[in-house]
């Protein structure tokens, strides 16, 4: 394998949010990833695991509780001057899991669009701003009457739809999309994908692919992260990932997979994860051990051992 | 089954020309508002109001052979009548010069402030909240301290240092004036800067002003409209106060202020003196505030009717 | 079978200052009791507006439902009052949004909206109301349920949200369950979780469900019967099987078509649909989908399909059903499904002639 | 409606007299300052003390008479009063005694009482000196001879002395209980005695006063109240509206005022009691600035007031137009003055000279000149009306300028100002209480810079004239100069308007305007 | 949220002390004195009652006596109100201001918000134009003429209430209702324009979609995100009418503290301007401290306490 350049490193990242009495939720609890460029990174796990958070995390919304964020070998969450963080900006987008939420009512879809492009000067005249808008419209399956409409006139996958445009808007090197096409029926959501992976391959682009649309998931990535309650445990690449699951909650997510075939639902039997299933004892040290090289999985010495002789 | 032509089946392709063009010119956010606007019959008619307002305190003053000042005292009190449409005053001075005069001062006090207030309260109120932290702490307590100071204090002062003057009166109107703008700004602020598309916006690198303008602002538009529908009459009350401490206009000059505070004392004896200067600033202020509801609906791209 | 809903020519359009959006032109389908209803099609063609229309939610004005009835339980709802629509809501209809985030009161405690739902039709004391709100966090797989009840929306995940949201739907057992795409932001575990619990209840209380969704893994899983809706219209509605194994409809071809598959370690383009979908404003003249269809005749410009029906169960709206088209292939990837299915008719009939 | 049925109730009990519950109702608008005679210095508290304490002497018609004091001696170079206390006691029934009045002057003149008004008692010998620390309290000149007999001496013979000691800085004060308790006078109370007809029974501050008949009062039985209650409203209109609805006995001054648009209403309807006092409005001129400083100037501005107008339709009080300063009440050929009222013609003639004398050619060259008045509706009305005289008849566009009345005041005492509005009421009833204000150029309260030697030294001569009516003819000539040089341009003299019930009889308002309930009674 | 609020009491401490500072400085810089009046006392009086109340002494030392004073809630005499403390003041007249305070307070807030929710329900219907008419008169009517004018027809031509004073329960009723016109109208248009963005939300369809009815989608859902203005805009003006107003004790001859406010400036009873203003400053700070906590109850999503906030 060449040597990768890593755009992204993720050092440690924690997460946690204060909620009443004292208590932490521990969103993400140290997880440790690197993003290489020109790759799609597909993160998947668990509702509520923290796979959100840490993209949010990532893109500087959130004040990291621990660990660190590097992007190009620039830390995201320190100290930098109003021109550098503005280019940082640009660089690094998010399409956001709440297309709704994401969209501010009182905007039309052809100024919520248009903004980055206006906060990045990226158009020279008025007429130049709409083509683009325009442009973007279409690329995402929209149309150009929708310019001047407002988000609440929209249904829910145009809405996902406006947010993809808004983030490509600014052609970023790094786009977290957080769950973006959960909502668009199955032709667009491949016409959103050609469309990342075109942009991949002309721009260089780098993804972290938030989905859980497995099959979609496999497709668009490089590799897969596994996430469980706030920690990454199991990485590996796509194809790996999916013939060798390695993590039991990896093997019980990808026999969820429901498929496009009513005869095979009707007798799909899947398994279920249960975290006391490993037994860890007392004071065990669970790390990222990489069983086969590039093939992350977060275990137990003992579990280790057992991992490495199943594959062999 | 209806005959069709066979030709008909034939695999045709769409014309793709057609699909690109647009059907609708697009409209600016601000254009979209204005259409809006214009079709709220109240807003209108609260509009044309306030221009026929505007009209009467630059053209009243001429529709009758009296000034503002010369004193008539073998006339005082007089009831509306022909020769005088709103009656006289206690000192013989026709009103209706001297509401169209009135007009003039307190139309551009209430509005002057009103727009200072808009401004000053709304950018300070609106940092306070975006920053959050320590820039709120002392942005607030600056307020606090504003508005803990006795007033009439300040006033006193104020007149002391600077003297009688428009200046000095729009200074004593508006120093704690926008004290209000700013805090329900900024209630609105914190309400607002957690929303997703405001994250959105400073994901794609949004200045602060950017997001108070485009994102935080209009969506706190209600709140800022009414506020500043409840600043025009405080204003134009307060130039009422500010000319009992000889800051306001000199006399014998009227505004609507401070003929309704002179009117009201009058009240059991000599009604018209008050009703007339109280009635145009309550036609003001509704005008404003169905322009306002109006502008709030406009704004308000949910309620398309 | 009884038909608990029916809906017929269901026409709804919104006033906006662009023109009128017509978001559903033209609906009708039916629902037996115990029934799984999917509705797929592509985004943007309505499926939320007829659904929030059944349960007379959208927005009026803007919106004004045009035509049409909805028949449920034998009354229709399109001549309800407000007031009488309250007696049915979330009582008789659960409806689970699709936007999960912004549907939530985010002042409210998660716990106290399921409650309220709770209480209302089931005159619940709040303590026991409090104990079912947990017990439904839980089943819908919220962990630590018991935390969970006091916090706010904002403080959830994605998912999570909207399975509070499922948990409110389901909080009175409704005669109709309306689940507009419920599980998008679910990992395919807990999906399948929610899937089944769905399909508990249904088979304990005889709920029906009409369930929109894109995931055509979930269609597999859980539908009876599947409509696919294009511009406002159904262009094709049948049996799972029929839908699955004997799409008619090029745009349902399409749709079968776009999906990766998990087998193939194929990373060529991924098969789409070429084009944009129409603008609703101005729905064009003759098909919809006419403009993006590979298939497409002279007369899909201009005059509108009629709707041709296969088999008992299975209509679908296509000029290529008509004996004068000419025979076509579906493409590839469909082709691997077909089957001979038994229930056909000879001939596709015409049911209802285009205007 | 309320008026009507107060009538009506009136009408019915007036028969039988006795039945009519002797309680009056009136109100004082605001808290007095004090109710320790020693530290009251503003009209509030001195018609409530009026009614309490008495002094050696009370004024009735206008004259003093004998109260405290059974009688009086007085030496022969008038500089030494001796007086016989009668047999009073104080409210609680201690004796009223000589050793009380040393007590209380002395207690007021004291430099640590912070007596605002201690001032009114420097015609007591060494009374300055003591207040100002130059001598000792023994040295000042009053004296207990024994309890009945106190023995005042004077700093020099002061012909009004016996109107001074009706005056409230002059009243006694129980010095058993004010040695005790130093802050006797904070509340109602045990502690709070008095001696006059009344005693306060309770002082809910800001709100209300209530005083009953104080049956130790040595002249008990002509006291008919047996109660009065004074409520603290501080609006005019609000006053008019309770006395309308019966809710108080009396409305407008001295104790409270009516509205000025209520006037001429309340006239028609035979309501109003109008009373002239010994009180003038005036305009004062900086006689230093330009183009006051000319006296032609001052006395156009002056001759072309029509005062007439102003009473008549501004202030519609029925005062009298004042083209003198010494009130008629004092000086009752006054009512006619020393020039005549609206003299337009001699104004222009005046202003021609002045004009002449200034070197311009025209009024347009006047420097500006500023007309200046504390805020007050009236003020400003009387400013206005005068402003528009001013310019009808003379063509002289002054200017006017309002401020809040400590600003004002501190701008007029210190000379920041062209012309402003003054009123001076007299605390005792002579004339030198008006005359006074303008003997010296920094006399505290003249404010115009003006001074005349001659003036001055007639004021000084009239001090030391024994016979009256010679006294007042010096005094007459002193008003003259007054009003040829014009150093002020009065305008009238003010009178007290009120209205009060009918079968109220008895109230006996002063010419200074002050008032006393001790002879009031129902029937 | 303890520390917050500890914090919050700091600045609170120190917001007061610039008050104190500033109001200090304004004070003394205002022409006139304490003992200023037309009939000016001798220099030698002036001079023993400035000696007396400590007004000859070095400003610092008296700006330092005031602070000490404050700090011991001991503002010393009233200069004008001989006999007086300044704290006799303000016991006295507090409770009297409290209690109509409150009542005008309670109108305002109940009425204004039903109005307003009234409006925003019925939005351009008929009770939306009636509640903006009572609105407007609310607004543009001051509480001086308000006051009048319910006087003259409700006590005077009705002779419903009693004209004036401060005796029974029915004296409170006018001056409370004029107090309260303004403050009901603003509360009634605040609440209505952001009832009517809250309206169009999608959680009132959810809540809808459970079946609830309009009033209690109203009460249970729709207030609560609405109320955060009026919220906002009741700190500093509970701080205001609780404290009393001069026009309305005025008018209605009621002993409360507001006329302190105006009095004390204007008779430049400097110890009373002190204790009033601190006395005030310390309601005004608390109320804005209250309003800022009530955010976090009434909105979750918003925390000041923690100050967590990416960048
Ligand atoms: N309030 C509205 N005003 C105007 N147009 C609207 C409004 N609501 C929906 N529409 C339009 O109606 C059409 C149907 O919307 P609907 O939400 O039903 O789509 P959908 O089938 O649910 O799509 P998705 O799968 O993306 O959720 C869309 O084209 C949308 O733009
Ligand atoms: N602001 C917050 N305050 C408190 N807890 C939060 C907050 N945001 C997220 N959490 C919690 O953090 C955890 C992770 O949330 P996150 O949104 O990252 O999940 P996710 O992996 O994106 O899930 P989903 O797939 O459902 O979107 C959840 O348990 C959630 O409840
Ligand atoms: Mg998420
Ligand atoms: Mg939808």
């Amino acid at each position: 394998m060449p040597e990768k350049q890593k755009l992204i490193e993720v050092k440690n990242l924690k997460q946690y949010f204060p909620v009443g009495g004292g208590n932490v939720v521990k969103a993400v609890d140290g997880v440790t990833f690197d993003i290489y460029k020109g790759e799609t990174l597909g993160l998947v796990g668990e509702s509520g695991c923290g796979k959100s958070t840490t993209g949010r995390t990532i893109i500087g919304l959130y004040k990291a509780t621990g660990g660190e964020v590097l992007f190009n070998g620039i830390n995201v969450h320190g100290k930098h001057s109003a021109k550098e963080l503005k280019e940082l900006k640009r660089k690094m987008q998010m399409i956001f899991q709440d297309p709704y939420a994401s969209l501010n009512p009182r905007m039309t879809v052809a100024d919520i669009i248009a903004e980055g492009i206006d906060i990045h000067g990226l158009a020279k005249t008025k007429e130049e701003r709409m083509q683009r808008v325009y442009e973007l419209l279409e690329t995402v399956g929209l149309n150009r009457e929708h310019a001047n409409r407002y988000p609440h006139e929209f249904s829910g996958g145009q809405r996902q739809r406006i947010g993809i445009a808004r983030a490509l808007a600014v052609e970023p090197e790094f786009i977290i999309a957080d769950e973006p096409i959960s909502a668009l029926d199955v032709s667009i959501q491949a016409q959103v994908v050609n469309l990342m992976k075109k942009l991949q391959r002309e721009k260089g682009l780098t993804y972290l692919f938030i989905a859980h649309d497995l099959s979609m998931v496999k497709y668009i990535s490089d590799r897969i992260g596994v996430m469980y309650f706030g920690k990454l445990v199991e990485l590996a690449d796509a194809e790996e990932l999916y013939r060798n699951p390695i993590h039991p909650y990896t093997k019980a997510l990808l026999s969820a997979i429901p498929l496009p075939d009513p005869e095979t639902e009707r007798t799909r039997k899947r398994i279920i994860y249960d975290p006391s299933q490993h037994q860890y004892k007392e004071g065990e040290e669970l790390e990222f051990r990489e069983i086969t090289p590039g093939h992350f999985v977060l275990c137990s010495e003992a579990e280790y051992k057992t991992y490495q002789s199943m594959y062999k | 089954m209806q005959q069709i032509p066979k030709e008909m089946f034939q695999p045709a392709v769409a014309d793709v020309g057609e699909a690109e063009k647009l059907s609708k010119p697009s409209l600016s956010f601000w254009k979209d508002v204005s259409i809006r606007f214009r079709k709220n019959k109240l807003a209108m008619f609260g509009l044309i109001l306030l221009i026929l307002l505007v009209f009467m305190a630059i053209f009243g003053p001429y529709m009758t052979n009296y000034d503002y000042a010369t004193n008539d005292l073998m006339n005082t009190n007089q009831p509306p009548s022909s020769k005088h449409w709103f009656g006289t005053d206690e000192l013989g001075r026709d009103i209706f010069t001297r509401t169209w005069y009135g007009a003039r001062i307190s139309l551009f006090i209430g509005l002057a402030a009103a727009l200072i207030d808009l401004v000053i309260g709304v950018l300070w109120g609106g940092i306070a909240g975006y920053r959050g932290g320590k820039t709120d702490e002392i942005m607030m307590r600056i307020a606090d301290i504003l508005y803990g100071v006795p007033y009439l204090l300040l006033v006193i002062i104020l007149m002391v240092i600077l003297g009688q003057g428009l200046g000095t009166m729009i200074l004593a109107m508006t120093i704690t004036g926008w004290v209000n703008m700013a805090r329900i700004v900024r209630g609105q602020v914190l309400q607002l800067k957690n929303q997703e598309y405001v994250l959105a916006a400073r994901t794609l690198g949004a200045s602060t002003s950017r997001i108070m303008f485009k994102h935080l602002i209009p969506n706190a538009m209600g709140s800022i409209l009414v506020t500043m529908t409840l600043t025009i009459p405080n204003a134009i009350f307060t130039e009422a106060f500010l000319s009992y401490l000889g800051l306001g206009v000199p006399q014998p000059l009227a505004s609507w202020g401070t003929m309704a505070s002179e009117g009201v004392q009058a009240l059991q004896y000599y009604p018209w003196r008050l009703f007339f200067p109280a009635t145009f600033i309550c036609l003001t202020i509704f005008a404003f505030n169905v322009v306002g509801d109006g502008l709030r609906d406009a704004l308000d791209p949910k309620l398309r009717k | 079978m009884e038909k608990l809903l029916e809906v017929k020519n269901l026409e709804v359009s919104f006033q906006t200052y662009g023109g009128e959006v017509q978001a559903v032109r033209g609906v009708s389908f039916y629902l037996n009791k115990g029934e799984t209803l999917a509705i797929v099609g592509e985004s943007g063609s309505g499926k939320s507006v007829t659904s929030q229309t059944i349960m007379r939610l959208i927005p009026t004005p803007p919106g004004k439902i045009k035509n049409g009835q909805i028949i449920f339980d034998g009354e229709d709802l399109v001549k309800k009052t407000d007031k009488e629509m309250e007696q049915i809501r979330g009582k008789d209809i659960g409806m689970i949004f699709q936007d999960p985030m912004t549907s939530l009161n985010p002042t409210m405690k998660v716990g106290k909206q399921i409650m309220e739902a709770v209480m209302k039709h089931q005159k619940m004391p709040r303590s026991a109301a409090k104990e079912r709100a947990i017990e439904l966090l839980r089943l819908v797989g919220i962990p630590m349920p018991e935390k969970r009840v006091d916090q706010y929306p904002h403080e959830f995940s994605g998912g999570m949200r909207q399975r509070a949201m499922i948990a409110i739907a389901l909080a009175s057992n409704p005669k109709l369950l309306i689940a507009d795409e419920p599980t998008t932001a679910l990992d395919v575990t807990i999906q399948a979780q929610i899937l089944e619990l769905m399909k508990d209840i249904q088979k304990k209380t005889g709920t029906a469900i009409i369930f929109i969704t894109h995931d055509l893994g979930v269609v597999a899983n859980v539908a009876d019967r599947v409509a696919v809706m294009y511009a406002g219209k159904i262009v094709e509605m049948g049996t799972v099987d029929e839908i699955f194994y004997d799409p008619r409809h090029p745009y349902t071809w399409g749709l079968l078509a776009s999906m990766p598959s998990l087998d193939s370690d194929d990373k060529t383009e991924l098969a789409s649909i070429p084009g944009t979908p129409p603008d609703l404003t101005n729905p064009p003249k003759g098909d919809a989908f006419a403009p993006r269809n590979p298939y497409a005749m002279k007369i899909d410009f201009e005059m509108e399909p009629p709707l041709f029906q296969i088999s008992d169960t299975h209509y679908a709206a296509t000029w290529l059903l008509h004996p004068d088209a000419p025979k076509v292939e579906p493409p590839e990837a469909v082709k691997r499904r077909l089957r001979k299915l038994s229930t056909n008719y000879p001939q596709p009939i015409i049911v209802r002639e285009s205007e | 409606g309320g008026f009507q049925k107060g009538n009506e109730s009136a009408g019915e009990k007036g028969n039988k007299a006795a039945d009519v519950p002797q309680e009056l109702h009136v109100n004082i608008k605001t808290e007095p300052f004090s109710l320790n005679p020693g530290l009251a210095n503003d009209s509030v508290s001195a018609n409530v003390l009026y009614q309490t304490f008495e002094g050696l002497t009370r004024i009735k018609d206008g004259k003093p008479q004998l109260a405290m004091a059974e009688s009086y001696e007085v030496s022969k170079d008038l500089k030494t009063y001796t007086f016989k206390l009668r047999d009073a006691k104080w409210s609680n029934g201690d004796p009223v005694t000589a050793q009380d009045f040393e007590y209380a002057w002395k207690w007021a003149l004291d430099p640590k009482n912070q007596s605002q008004y201690a001032y009114q008692l420097y015609y007591v010998k060494n009374g300055q000196a003591f207040n100002e620390g130059k001598a000792k309290a023994e040295d000042v000149g009053v004296k207990a001879i024994d309890d009945k007999t106190l023995q005042v001496t004077l700093e020099n013979p002061t012909p009004y002395f016996l109107e001074l000691t009706a005056f409230y800085t002059y009243f006694p004060v129980n010095s058993k209980i004010a040695q005790k308790n130093p802050k006797w006078y904070a509340n109602a109370g045990p502690d709070y005695t008095s001696n006059g007809p009344f005693k306060m029974t309770s002082w809910e501050h800001n709100n209300k006063i209530v005083l009953e008949k104080n049956e130790n009062y040595w002249d008990a039985k002509n006291v008919k109240l047996t109660k009065i209650d004074m409520v603290m409203v501080n609006d005019n209109n609000t006053e008019l509206s309770m006395f309308n609805n019966g809710e108080l006995d009396w409305a407008g001054m001295p104790t409270g005022q009516l509205p000025t648009d209520s006037l001429p209403q309340l006239k028609k309807e035979g309501k109003l009691h109008i009373q002239p006092i010994a009180s003038v409005y005036m305009f004062k001129f900086n006689t230093e600035k330009a183009p006051l400083n000319n006296v032609n100037i001052r006395k156009a501005l002056a001759y072309a007031i029509d005062r007439k107008a102003i009473v008549e339709n501004v202030t519609k009080g029925e005062q009298i137009p004042a083209m003198a300063v010494v009130p008629p009440t004092m000086f009752p050929e006054n009512k006619k003055g020393y020039f005549k009222d609206n003299d337009v013609k001699k104004a222009k003639e005046y202003l021609q000279k002045g004009l002449q004398e200034l070197g311009l050619k025209d009024v347009k060259d006047l420097p500006p000149i500023t007309l200046s008045y504390n805020t007050d509706d009236a003020h400003a009305k009387i400013a206005q009306a005068v402003q528009d005289m001013w310019k009808k008849n003379l063509g002289i566009e002054v200017k006017l300028e309002n401020a809040e009345w400590a600003v004002y005041i501190e701008k007029l005492h210190s000379g920041d100002y062209q012309i402003g509005r003054m009123g001076w009421s007299g605390d005792f009833n002579d004339p030198i209480n008006f005359l006074e204000l303008f003997r010296d150029k920094k006399g505290g309260n003249n404010d115009t810079n003006w001074e005349n030697p001659q003036y001055k030294q007639l004021l000084i001569d009239s001090q030391k004239e024994t016979d009256p009516e010679k006294r007042k003819e010096l005094l007459k000539q002193a008003e003259a100069i007054l009003m040829d040089e014009m150093p002020i341009a009065p305008v009238y003299f003010y009178t007290n308007t009120w209205v009060q019930k009918d079968n109220l009889k008895g109230v006996e308002v002063s010419g200074l305007g002050d008032v006393q309930f001790k002879w009031a009674y129902f029937e | 949220m303890l520390r917050y609020i500890s914090k919050r009491l700091l600045y609170m401490l120190m917001s007061l002390f610039l008050i104190v500072t500033a109001t200090f400085f304004l004070m003394r810089a205002a022409p006139g004195g304490p003992f200023s009046s037309e009939k000016q006392v001798p220099p030698e009086i002036e001079k023993n009652l400035n000696e007396y109340y400590g007004l000859d002494r070095p400003w610092y030392i008296q700006y330092v006596d005031y602070l000490v004073s404050v700090a011991k809630w001991d503002f010393g005499p009233s200069f004008k109100y001989k006999g007086q403390t300044v704290n006799d003041l303000i016991n006295e007249g507090f409770p009297v201001s409290f209690f109509l305070g409150m009542e005008s307070l309670f109108i305002a807030i109940s009425v204004g918000i039903l109005l307003g929710i009234i409006a925003a329900l019925n939005h351009n219907k008929w009770q939306d134009y009636g509640a903006m008419v009572f609105a407007v008169l609310g607004i543009s009517v001051p509480s001086f003429i308000m006051a009048s004018v319910l006087q003259y027809f409700l006590a005077i031509k009705l002779g419903w209430f009693p004209v004036a004073r401060w005796e029974s329960l029915q004296h409170t009723v006018l001056p409370a209702l004029a107090l309260a016109a303004t403050p009901t109208a603003f509360i009634a248009r605040l609440t209505r324009s952001s009832m009517l963005e809250v309206l169009s939300n999608d959680y009132i369809r959810t809540a809808k979609a459970k079946g609830l009815s309009r009033r209690q989608i109203t009460v249970k859902h729709a207030i609560r995100n609405a109320i955060l203005p009026v919220v906002t805009y009741l700190g500093p003006l509970s701080a205001q009418i609780l404290t009393g107003s001069f026009v309305i004790e005025k008018i209605f001859g009621i002993p409360g503290l507001g006329s302190h406010f105006v009095t004390s400036i204007t008779n430049r009873d400097y110890t009373t301007i002190m204790g009033v203003t601190v006395f005030y400053s310390i309601l005004l700070l608390l109320s804005v401290l209250l309003v800022d906590i009530a955010y976090g109850f009434i909105d979750p999503r918003i925390k000041l306490a923690g100050g967590k906030k990416g960048e």
